[in-house]
């Protein structure tokens, strides 16, 4: 089924309406994917992903997509907006004028289904950062805390932000051209656990490679692309800096 | 063959795959989610966690805060063990690296919240349940142990001669439908909001794990108290955490008038008074924004009648220290800023008190069956859950279901039982059929919002005979039409359609029992309103609705008395010391 | 664990990306284009000469030219990777772009010294 | 029901770095880089002829309308070099003072200083 093309902001009994054109993939029938336009609703306080809900529930309920809490804090609903990297659910449609809005599976991912993509790789990458506290010697008693400062808890606080919606992976050209690298999100996490006054690990052996944080030529958007202001970029380029002293000076610490 | 099954990976069930790998590593231990663990639900709780640990305070103030909110319902001798085990759990979190808010010192700091006469509440600025999941996810992940199957959809339990063997699976990304044998399995799969049209829950919280249990023979256990959280965003249902009241914020009708004082919660402070005012507990909160919408004092917008949520006088800077997820869902969702604008809000759909039976250890009455967190009923909510004890609910109850469960495991040592196959193969025809055949009848959406709809009318804030004898014909009609529901989706590649469908088929028999519940319960506690019953009844009704699904499919409701250990029932009293 | 070039590449790129920044606009701005332009007088021979007597000077000028040339280098690698996607080459492109580098480090030594 | 589902991968995308205003700026200023290395070609150029007394045909040659516009282009390589360069600088060094963090915009503040004032010595050291 493919629907007509249909001019996007007229009036359908009194509603304004736009136009989504929405990528489909179905490996069973496509051997690459395909644009299909549906007119949606265009209301000031629909997002993308009302959208594309709306599609699913009236127009046509073979399209599949991820989305769970809508309030941009689970990081399912990542798909490429007009071009862009986004979380569809904080995304407005009024953001696009007259319209049309295209939307695509994110890109750098391979595509499973129309706009869902396989994230495997990128689970992968997050455990092998080893994202947990890493305390050597006796374990406190369950009535003490480690105890750790506003200041030292300001220290790694945002990149414990990153909700994993690859937007920054989706970003990255470095990536997308290279899917070994290590990436954003993963180093940003590995710096979350560095930087804490608790930790007690030591990742430069993970870090320290060609598709650790040396594979990254600093585009930099994948702090633009970030909706949680995790700023991976800087992340990354601080371990740099940390990696770079550590093999001049062997003696420095983090 | 899985010593222990945990469907759902969200706080309860990652704390118990934990659970499981600490205390025996031979332990096979699996986490079947129809999510991957980050996405869970538990990423969206916002204001804290309660565990005693400040001066001045003690496991008994907070056991009679929870209890008094619950309205007695709670079971004491649950409680009792909850607040013990509450704050050590919170700080083995601390030891797994959450990152905790702190006290200048160094110390955990913690905030006052509805209903708690102490300040007792940790949290992580106002993402707690965020950094929680995260934080156990990413220690789930230092266990080789723990294996997880991401997306996959449990469609049934392998029951046979009263004991778990297994589940049924479709991997939702290739449509294969597997049967796993397990010794135990743990239900952790969340709540049900979505059965109501107007919820602060993800799309994903359909009742999945309820509907399991129920099928599978558990009871259910007080399905009518359902959670109308009081400061829900109008259209999304998007929460607006407690903390906010907490930190000071007021609750105000159109005239601009704190109207939570003509309704028996104290006096109007200037600064925030525990367990008075916009601090009273949720129940009585909504319940009071019904009584201002009838005496027309809120204000109408397209979503529905509203009353705003002030947190100007905080301060831009409070409000980014203390509550920034507030500003930041205001911002991005509802185009205000808190510092600067009132925030409409309006009672939604939170938190299901009721759930699965389960006793002290998780263990439901089929031999195997476990069940923690919201989808259980353990219970320490009673009529009414207050803020932040849901989050340690998750870790206490999930931890000793993971324990109990290996326990199991390990004195039932028997190999994968016939059952396991015969159901495997039942439900993948069955799954197929729906795959193939489909249906010609009504789509799933327009069965879904029925459905919400009636629950809403029947099953809101208040209730009444007439209405919940209706709803109960509505949904049995809804029922019907959802057997021939339309699918248009034929293909086995993530196939999301014939997943609302299962979904949908959850979400009916939960409505069901809620509906059963609430018709049945002849008074009114807690979140249970009753207009044709308005007193509460300790008499008759101090007692637990246990429903069953009767041969015939429909729920068959029961009573269980309530375990009382130290604390009489008394009045709820708030605002007056 | 696997030992990389990179940390050591990545300093003198980066000490190269600093010195280029404070040093070459002003440098290009006066001898490329006002001088050649007759905006600013060029300096006679002598001038420049004395300028470059001390060894401190040539010292300096040895190390700004090696860093730039590194900085440069290192650019060029990975853009060049990046945009003809040739990444699979890296070894050879690397050989290639430090190895000018170093050459024109030779080149300005000789010339200095 | 399949066992197995078949995914789809783009092909490489060969212009990816006209796909967006952003991705055209990183390569425009990996590309500064270029003449980064003709800047300091040319200068060593300029070093030769001083030092062996060829300074006229160095000026000649420097004149020629296509060396002044090249080097016209190189400054302006240069400048954004410096500006994109120094304004990043603050990602790879955080600052802490107490535990306060100087924030970004004060680093690059003190950053651009810094080059004025090195501009401005060296100007007058070769006018002077």
């Amino acid at each position: 089924m493919s629907a007509k093309a249909t001019r996007a902001g007229r009036s359908t009994g009194g509603e304004r309406t736009i136009t989504l054109e929405i990528s489909r993939f179905r490996p069973e029938q496509d051997s690459e994917p395909v644009f299909e336009t549906f007119d949606v609703p265009l209301r000031d306080d629909w997002a993308v992903l009302d959208g594309l809900n709306h599609v699913k529930d009236q127009l046509d309920g073979t399209l599949s997509f991820r989305w769970s809490c809508r309030m941009g804090v689970c990081g399912s609903c990542g798909m490429t907006v007009n071009g862009k990297p986004r979380l569809t659910c904080g995304t407005f449609l009024t953001e696009f004028g007259a319209g049309p809005v295209r939307i695509e599976p994110l890109k750098g991912f391979p595509v499973i289904r129309d706009l869902v993509v396989e994230i495997d790789d990128f689970l992968a990458k997050l455990s092998h950062v080893k994202p947990w506290l890493i305390r050597e010697g006796e374990e406190l008693p369950l009535t003490t805390e480690y105890a750790q400062t506003p200041e030292q808890l300001e220290a790694y606080k945002q990149y414990s932000m990153c909700i994993n919606c690859m937007l920054c992976y989706s970003a990255c050209p470095v990536y997308v051209l290279n899917p070994d690298f290590l990436g954003p999100a993963a180093i940003a996490l590995a710096q979350r656990y560095n930087l804490d006054s608790r930790d007690q690990g030591d990742r430069l052996d993970l870090l320290n490679t060609d598709e650790g944080v040396w594979g990254c030529t600093f585009v930099g958007e994948c702090t633009s692309a970030c909706p949680k202001h995790v700023d991976p970029a800087e992340a990354i380029q601080r371990y740099k800096v940390t990696a770079a002293m550590r093999s001049v000076l062997p003696w420095a610490r983090r | 063959m899985i010593d222990v099954l945990i469907v759902g990976g969200g706080g309860a069930g990652l704390r118990a795959a934990i659970a499981v790998a600490e205390t025996d590593p031979s332990m096979t231990v699996a986490v079947v989610s129809k999510v991957y663990p980050m996405r869970s639900h538990t990423v969206s709780a916002e204001g804290g966690a309660a565990g005693v640990i400040a001066d001045g305070d003690t496991l008994d103030e907070h056991a009679y805060d929870t209890i008094s909110g619950g309205d007695w319902l709670c079971d004491q001798d649950a409680v009792e063990a909850f607040v013990v085990e509450a704050p050590r759990e919170l700080m083995r979190l601390e030891h797994w690296g959450c990152p905790w808010s702190r006290e200048r010192d160094g110390r955990v700091a913690v905030r006052p919240f509805g209903g708690m006469k102490r300040m007792r509440t940790w949290y992580a600025a106002d993402k707690t349940g965020f950094h929680l999941l995260h934080t156990l996810f990413q220690t789930t992940l230092k266990y080789q142990e723990i294996v997880r199957y991401d997306e996959w959809y449990v469609t049934s339990l392998v029951v046979d001669d009263g004991r778990v063997h297994g589940v049924v699976a479709v991997e939702i990304r290739t449509g294969r439908v597997e049967a796993i044998a397990a010794r135990t399995v743990i239900l952790a799969t969340g709540g049900c909001g979505r059965v109501f049209p107007f919820t602060t829950n993800a799309a994903i919280k359909t009742g999945d794990g309820m509907s399991l249990a129920y099928r599978a023979g558990a009871p259910l256990k007080d399905m009518e108290f359902v959670q109308y959280h009081p400061t829900g965003l109008p259209f999304t249902g998007i929460l607006i955490t407690e903390a906010a009241r907490a930190e000071g914020g007021w609750l105000i009708n159109k005239d601009g008038y704190r109207y939570l004082q003509d309704y028996d919660l104290g006096q109007p402070t200037a600064t925030p008074k525990l367990r008075s005012m916009e601090l009273g507990p949720r129940d009585r909160l909504s319940q009071a924004f019904v009584a201002e919408q009838n005496k027309g004092r809120t204000v109408e917008t397209p979503y529905g009648p509203v009353v705003y949520l002030d947190l100007r006088h905080l301060g831009e800077a409070k409000i980014e220290a203390r509550i920034p997820f507030v500003r930041e869902l205001c911002r991005s969702y509802q185009n205000l800023d808190p510092a600067t604008d009132l925030i409409p809000v309006r009672p939604v759909v939170h938190y299901m008190m009721g759930g699965v039976h389960t006793d002290l250890h998780g263990a439901t009455p089929v031999a195997g069956l476990f069940a923690a967190g919201e989808t259980a009923c353990v219970s320490i909510n009673g009529a009414n859950r207050l803020g932040s004890n849901s989050l340690p609910e998750i870790l206490v109850f999930g931890a000793r279901a993971g324990a109990a469960a290996a326990a199991f495991a390990r004195e039932h040592r028997e190999g994968e039982a016939a059952a396991v196959r015969s159901q495997g193969a039942d439900e993948q025809r069955r799954l197929r059929r729906a795959l193939e055949s489909g249906g010609t009848g009504p789509r799933i959406a327009d069965l879904r919002e029925e459905m919400q709809h009636t629950l809403e009318g029947a099953a809101g804030i208040y209730r009444t005979h007439d209405t919940l004898a209706k709803a109960v014909e509505t949904l049995e009609s809804l029922r019907e039409r959802a057997a021939d529901a339309r699918v248009d989706d034929h293909s086995t590649t993530f196939n999301t359609e014939l997943i609302s469908l299962v979904e949908l088929h959850a979400m009916l028999d939960v409505a069901e029992t809620i509906v059963a519940s609430a018709l049945n319960r002849t008074e009114s506690r807690g979140a249970h309103q009753r207009l044709d019953f308005p007193a509460r009844d300790d008499e008759r009704f101090l007692a637990h609705s246990l429903v069953h699904r009767a041969p015939s499919g429909n729920p068959s409701v029961g009573l269980l008395p309530v375990a009382l250990t130290r604390w009489p029932p008394g009045e709820r009293i708030y605002g007056r010391d | 664990m696997r030992r990389t070039l990179e940390p050591y590449l990545w300093l003198l790129f980066s000490g190269g990306g600093v010195v280029a920044a404070l040093l070459l606009p002003v440098l290009v701005l006066l001898f490329g284009v006002l001088m050649p332009l007759g905006l600013v007088d060029w300096p006679t021979q002598a001038e420049l000469a004395a300028l470059l007597d001390p060894l401190l000077v040539r010292l300096a000028l040895l190390v700004v030219v090696v860093l730039c040339l590194f900085h440069a280098a290192h650019r060029i690698r990975f853009t060049s990777e990046e945009i003809l996607g040739v990444a699979r080459f890296d070894l050879a492109v690397a050989v290639l772009c430090y190895g000018a580098a170093v050459a024109g480090g030779v080149v300005a030594a000789l010339l200095l010294f | 029901m399949s066992e197995t589902t078949r995914t789809y991968r783009p092909r490489r995308d060969r212009v990816w770095f006209l796909r967006s205003r952003a991705y055209t700026i990183f390569v425009i200023r990996e590309l500064t880089s270029v003449f980064v290395a003709w800047t300091i070609a040319y200068l060593l150029l300029l070093v030769a002829a001083a030092l062996d007394g060829a300074l006229p045909a160095f000026s000649a040659f420097a004149a020629q309308p296509w060396v002044i516009a090249l080097n016209l282009v190189a400054l302006a390589a240069t400048a954004f070099h410096s500006v994109t360069f120094l304004n990043l600088a603050p990602k790879a060094t955080v600052v802490r003072l107490d535990g306060w963090r100087v924030p970004a915009f004060m680093i690059q503040g003190g950053n651009h200083t810094a080059w004025l004032l090195v501009s401005a010595v060296l100007f007058w050291v070769v006018t002077r």
